[in-house]
């Protein structure tokens, strides 16, 4: 049997840096062993440990989709050592990655349904790799309308901006970009997002809502949902614990007693509600 | 004279009923023969369980720091003297605490009780002024307390409180002429390969637990340097190089501050005697720069002071 | 074996130096020419008291065979009384780490000021060879398990 | 269940026989305490002890253990897996407490989803010889959480003192193939059964200590939120003591140790205790004090393990009990957890 401990090595295609501040950068990673490529198969949502070996290990969401074949990527903050490590690599190096781990975003409920997909900050790498997957030419019919609500604190931290760019130009989304505080050259919303979701209002019939984003806007986002009339069973979040082994041993990412890391991370409100547990 | 229990919880009572205080930190009877534990009162009925007894043996002044309420805490002269040391620290406010101060003939060290009956389980202890009956499944044996106290208690010159509001009982008669120094002075009377050899002995059993670490009132870095990630200083592992870098630098941090309560040396599960360590410092510190830690309020700890002559034969 | 002489070995020295005098001490022995063993890498450090015990530990651990913590004179220290903290720390840590068994010549404490080129060149070079004669570091060295 | 008998004077014999062909773990008595460590001859077994300081679980949860060892500089990321020893392993004189436990942790380590192979290794080839307990301590309660003195639970072979002779239950296949290949062990005579029963009764009635841990459950499904959380951990001093001296706690830390030019990847033991256990990069922690990481572990042990398990991650062995700093007694918590 396999030993899950064991990462992959993948090489560092591409480094990009998303935001103003530097802070935040997508790595476009590919296999270096082609076979293991073809055993990899995931599911926006999934995460992956990726280690810099002397450095250490962290989960991260993946930001790319499984319709994009060949590179698999993650958008990284600069916050701890692992992060740092792997901002201060160079494009060719290489990085260790075990995985998919976790569930994914729940597809087929998804199917036939509005979704509203609702991100802060630089918490929008799997719903971006939701998004990419729901607009790929062979899945776009499964879903209804989908509505895009992305905001972060100015134009600057927002991420991936010119797929945005492509995405508000597509007549089958609807995308909202807000940030708290306007630049001059901004043409989008002003606003923390749960207003943004107020003003924009979206139809809870026939809808999820898929949320994610900092505790914060979480904590604002939720109640207006509730409002517009999301129940929790259709209102989908994605958790963030910290993990070490991402296969339900290690013990510290339980929410009640789920492991963020095997059980989640995508729950929904109406899981994480009979979940009493510390998040 | 009435018994010390009863006048701990007469005065928590009067304490607490009067609004003097908040919570009182004291002892109550513990799950074992014994064994006696920390214990928070806050309501005046609660009063009942504090008890005294000769295995009140953990430094409750531990649990002082971050407290915003005013605090009645039953002390004995260790404590005290811990006390003193996070008060100058400023770590507690002296006017946060009512110290109830009571005189202490020293503590039982279960372990050697243990030894002394080589794995036999005590099931019942009972406990008079200066012997203990202990029984098992099948034997009652009646022992001096003297012989069973902590190494830290037999070499104590501080049994009575060196601070507090009230004080419960007698005061004790502090033993004279002991030499508190004798077992580092056997420790460093060994040639240095043994010493080094010992201490990786003892060291080598450490697990880590940092309940030694823990236990001291006067260990309370915001972030302890075993636990930064970055830089990460020793390994997190059992390997011996980074256990005795932990076990010599907590030390080390404890120079000028420690009281030798012996709190580590009574927490750690697998027996280190890490009191080798902290009382070689201690005994340094008074040595070299004339403090004693908890003895007094004024006195300015050794490693926030300096003097003009201190000794420097050992720098080039 | 770690504990004989390895042929070709060659003593590994951490100096850290305070900013102020030993390491400007350190400055002046190279311009005047003053020649010792190159076995010595020198950290610089803003004032002697800097330096944690911690530090000369995860030296000794991390393969140093020997440490040298060097600062300015009493009564010079750039921050005013930052090297007579340092003494008082380092003379409890000086004390415990012979008591502990480590060898007496691992660690070493020195004043340097910034006019003494000549003198940190001698001190090198009598460090180096007390340490040579030690032979590689033993007791704090980290060896897996 | 066929039993058998070996007469003590003829064990030392059988495990010198045993380590020829395996590796043998038995306690000896070192530093003034119990531990389990790799024996040569039979001889150096420690038979008359009432636990291990340490919990046998180290011999398949190593306080450390290497992941792998990785060099840099070449192809990939130059990553070499640990060989594992083909020598089949037994463990001689553990207690049916830890027996249990072994059989607890293989929920989490011999998971159908991801099999933790370091674990399993060891496991799978070791054969557990129990001794059960005449002589439990009063801070045994293995009879509260379904095991007890003689539990076979865990055990191929289960060993019962009648003082000159052990009698041998076989409790698996692999153990009566022990049986069936070493000499030593014989037939046992009816009286010897009959001092079996009277053995076995007189031990059970020596464990006092017993709580409910069923209702515990039923309760702590509610509890939450229960202010009981808010002043059980006051005395705690969030040491590792209880946990790691406990045969189930099994939580790691997974962290690299670099050299210059490669360096190795570690699995530590960890413990909810811990701040930094649960403490995120952000400076985000969801148990921040020792309340919520008390709650932890009391949940742990007796919710979500029965939870997800069917089983509470506690066997009753009393280390927790025995070797904490302030008498912070689970019992004691489990029996206040009762009357909330």
């Amino acid at each position: 049997m396999k030993n899950p401990y064991i990462p992959l090595a993948m090489r560092a295609e591409k480094i990009i840096i998303e935001t103003d501040d530097k802070n935040i950068k997508t790595f476009s990673l590919s296999f270096l062993n082609k076979a293991e490529e073809s055993s990899f198969n995931y599911l926006p949502g999934q995460f992956v440990q990726l280690s810099v070996l002397g450095e250490g290990e962290a989960p991260f969401g993946i930001a790319s989709s499984p319709t994009e074949p060949g590179v698999l990527e993650f958008t990284v903050n600069k916050t701890g050592v692992l992060t740092t490590a792997l901002h201060n690599l160079e494009e060719g190096a290489i990085i260790g990655m075990r995985g998919p781990l976790g569930n994914c975003f729940p597809l087929e409920l998804f199917t036939g349904k509005n979704i509203i997909i609702v991100g802060g900050g630089f918490a929008f790498t799997t719903l971006r790799s939701l998004v990419k997957y729901i607009l790929y030419h062979e899945n776009r019919s499964q879903f209804g309308n989908v509505t895009v609500i992305y905001g972060a604190r100015r134009p600057g931290l927002l991420l991936y901006k010119d797929e945005f760019k492509q995405w508000e130009a597509r007549p089958d989304l609807e995308v909202y970009l807000t940030v708290d505080k306007a630049d001059d050259g901004w043409r989008g919303k002003v606003g923390v997002v749960p207003n943004i979701i107020k003003e924009v209002a979206p139809s809870p019939e026939d809808a999820y809502a898929v949320v994610c984003g900092p505790p914060i806007m979480i904590k604002f986002t939720l109640p207006v949902l509730r409002q517009l009339g999301f129940p929790p069973e259709r209102t989908v979040l994605s958790m963030e614990m910290k993990m070490k082994c991402g296969i339900g041993k290690c013990g510290r990412c339980n929410i009640g007693n789920k492991y963020v890391c095997q059980a989640g991370p995508i729950f929904t409100l109406a899981q994480l509600n009979e979940l009493s547990g510390e998040y | 004279m009435p018994d010390t229990s009863v006048m701990i919880r007469d005065t928590a009572k009067k304490l607490l009923d009067e609004k003097r205080v908040d919570l009182i930190i004291g002892f109550e009877r513990g799950t074992l023969p014994l064994r006696s534990t920390p214990c928070f009162v806050r309501r005046s009925e609660e009063t009942e369980r504090l008890i005294w007894n000769a295995s009140c043996e953990n430094n409750l002044a531990r649990y002082l720091r971050g407290r915003k309420e005013k605090v009645g805490i039953v002390a004995k002269g260790c404590d005290t003297r811990s006390i003193i040391s996070l008060i100058k620290e400023k770590q507690v406010a002296r006017e946060q605490l009512f110290i109830i101060g009571v005189p202490c003939h020293g503590m039982i060290d279960r372990r050697k009780i243990e030894a002394r009956f080589d794995g036999k389980e005590i099931l019942e202890a009972d406990e008079e002024t200066e012997r203990l009956i202990l029984k098992g499944s099948d034997f009652t044996e009646i022992v001096n307390k003297a012989e069973f106290l902590h190494n830290s208690c037999n070499i104590c010159s501080y049994k009575n409180p060196v601070i507090y509001d009230i004080l419960i009982g007698d005061r004790v008669e502090e033993e004279q002429g002991i030499d508190e120094y004798e077992e580092v002075k056997e420790f460093e009377a060994q040639p240095a390969d043994k010493r080094w050899q010992s201490f990786t002995n003892e060291v080598s059993k450490c697990i880590r637990c940092y309940a030694c670490r823990n236990a001291c009132p006067l260990c309370y870095c915001q972030e302890c340097f075993v636990d930064s990630p970055q830089p990460q200083w020793i390994g997190k592992t059992t390997n011996l190089s980074d256990t005795s870098i932990f076990h010599i630098v907590r030390a080390f941090h404890t120079a000028g501050r420690c009281v030798d309560c012996g709190a580590c040396d009574r927490a750690c599960p697998m027996g280190i005697d890490i009191r080798k360590l902290t009382k070689k410092i201690e005994r340094d510190v008074k040595e070299l720069f004339h403090y004693q830690a908890g003895v007094n309020l004024e006195d300015v700890p050794p490693l926030a002071a300096f003097s003009l002559d201190d000794p420097q034969q050992f720098i080039r | 074996m770690q504990d004989e002489k390895v042929d070709g070995w060659e003593p590994k020295i951490i100096a850290f130096l305070c900013n102020w005098c030993s390491y400007a001490g350190a400055d002046l022995a190279g311009v005047g020419r003053f020649q010792y063993p190159p076995n010595t890498r020198i950290i610089r450090v803003p004032c002697s008291s800097r330096i944690s015990p911690l530090l000369i530990l995860k030296s000794l651990q991390r393969g140093a065979d020997g440490v040298l913590v060097s600062g300015c004179h009493p009564g010079d220290c750039h921050y005013l009384s930052g090297n007579y903290v340092a003494r008082r720390k380092f003379a409890i840590l000086n004390n415990l780490l012979e008591y502990l068994g480590i060898e007496k010549g691992r660690v070493h404490f020195a004043w340097v000021s910034a006019a003494e080129g000549k003198r940190f060149a001698e001190l090198i070079t009598e460090i180096t060879e007390e340490v040579r004669a030690l032979g590689p570091a033993k007791e704090l060295v980290k060896k897996p398990d | 269940m066929k039993e058998m008998k070996i007469v003590k004077s003829e064990l030392a014999s059988f495990l010198d026989s045993l380590t020829s062909e395996y590796k043998v773990f038995a306690p000896v008595k070192r530093d003034g305490f119990v531990a389990f460590q790799e024996i040569h001859s039979g001889g150096e077994a420690l038979l008359d002890y009432v636990n291990s300081k340490k919990p046998p679980k180290e011999i398949f949860l190593p306080q450390s253990e290497v992941l792998f060892t990785y060099r840099l500089g070449g192809e990939g990321l130059g990553i070499e897996e640990p060989t594992f020893e083909d020598k089949p392993m037994v463990i001689f004189g553990i207690r049916p407490c830890d027996a249990r436990s072994l059989v607890i942790l293989d929920n989490i380590f011999n998971s159908q989803e991801y099999k933790d192979v370091y674990y399993t290794n060891k496991r799978e080839k070791t054969s557990v010889i129990a001794i059960g307990c005449n002589q439990p301590s009063s801070t045994c309660f293995c009879t509260s959480l379904g095991g007890g003195p003689f539990s076979p639970e865990g055990s191929d072979l289960l060993l019962i003192d009648i003082d000159q002779e052990y009698v041998v239950q076989a409790v698996t296949d692999r153990g009566e193939k022990l049986v069936k290949k070493h000499s030593q062990f014989r037939q046992v005579k009816p009286r010897g059964l009959s001092l079996m029963q009277k053995v076995t009764q007189k031990a059970e009635a020596l464990i006092k200590s017993k709580v409910e841990t069923g209702k515990v459950k039923t309760k702590l499904d509610g509890m939450f939120e229960d202010p009981f959380w808010d002043w059980l951990h006051e005395k705690c001093l969030g040491c590792a003591v209880c946990t790691y001296l406990c045969p189930t706690c099994h939580c790691f830390d997974i962290a690299d140790e670099a050299t210059d030019r490669g360096g190795r990847r570690l699995r530590i033991w960890d413990t909810c205790a811990f701040p930094l256990f649960t403490l995120e990069a952000s400076g985000v922690n969801p148990r921040p004090t020792n309340k919520e990481r008390m709650r932890q572990r009391v949940m742990h042990k007796f919710k979500y393990f029965v939870d997800n398990h069917n089983v509470a991650a506690c066997v009753g062995c009393g280390r927790c009990i025995k070797e904490c700093p302030v008498n912070l007694d689970m019992r004691a918590v489990l029996n206040s957890i009762l009357i909330r």
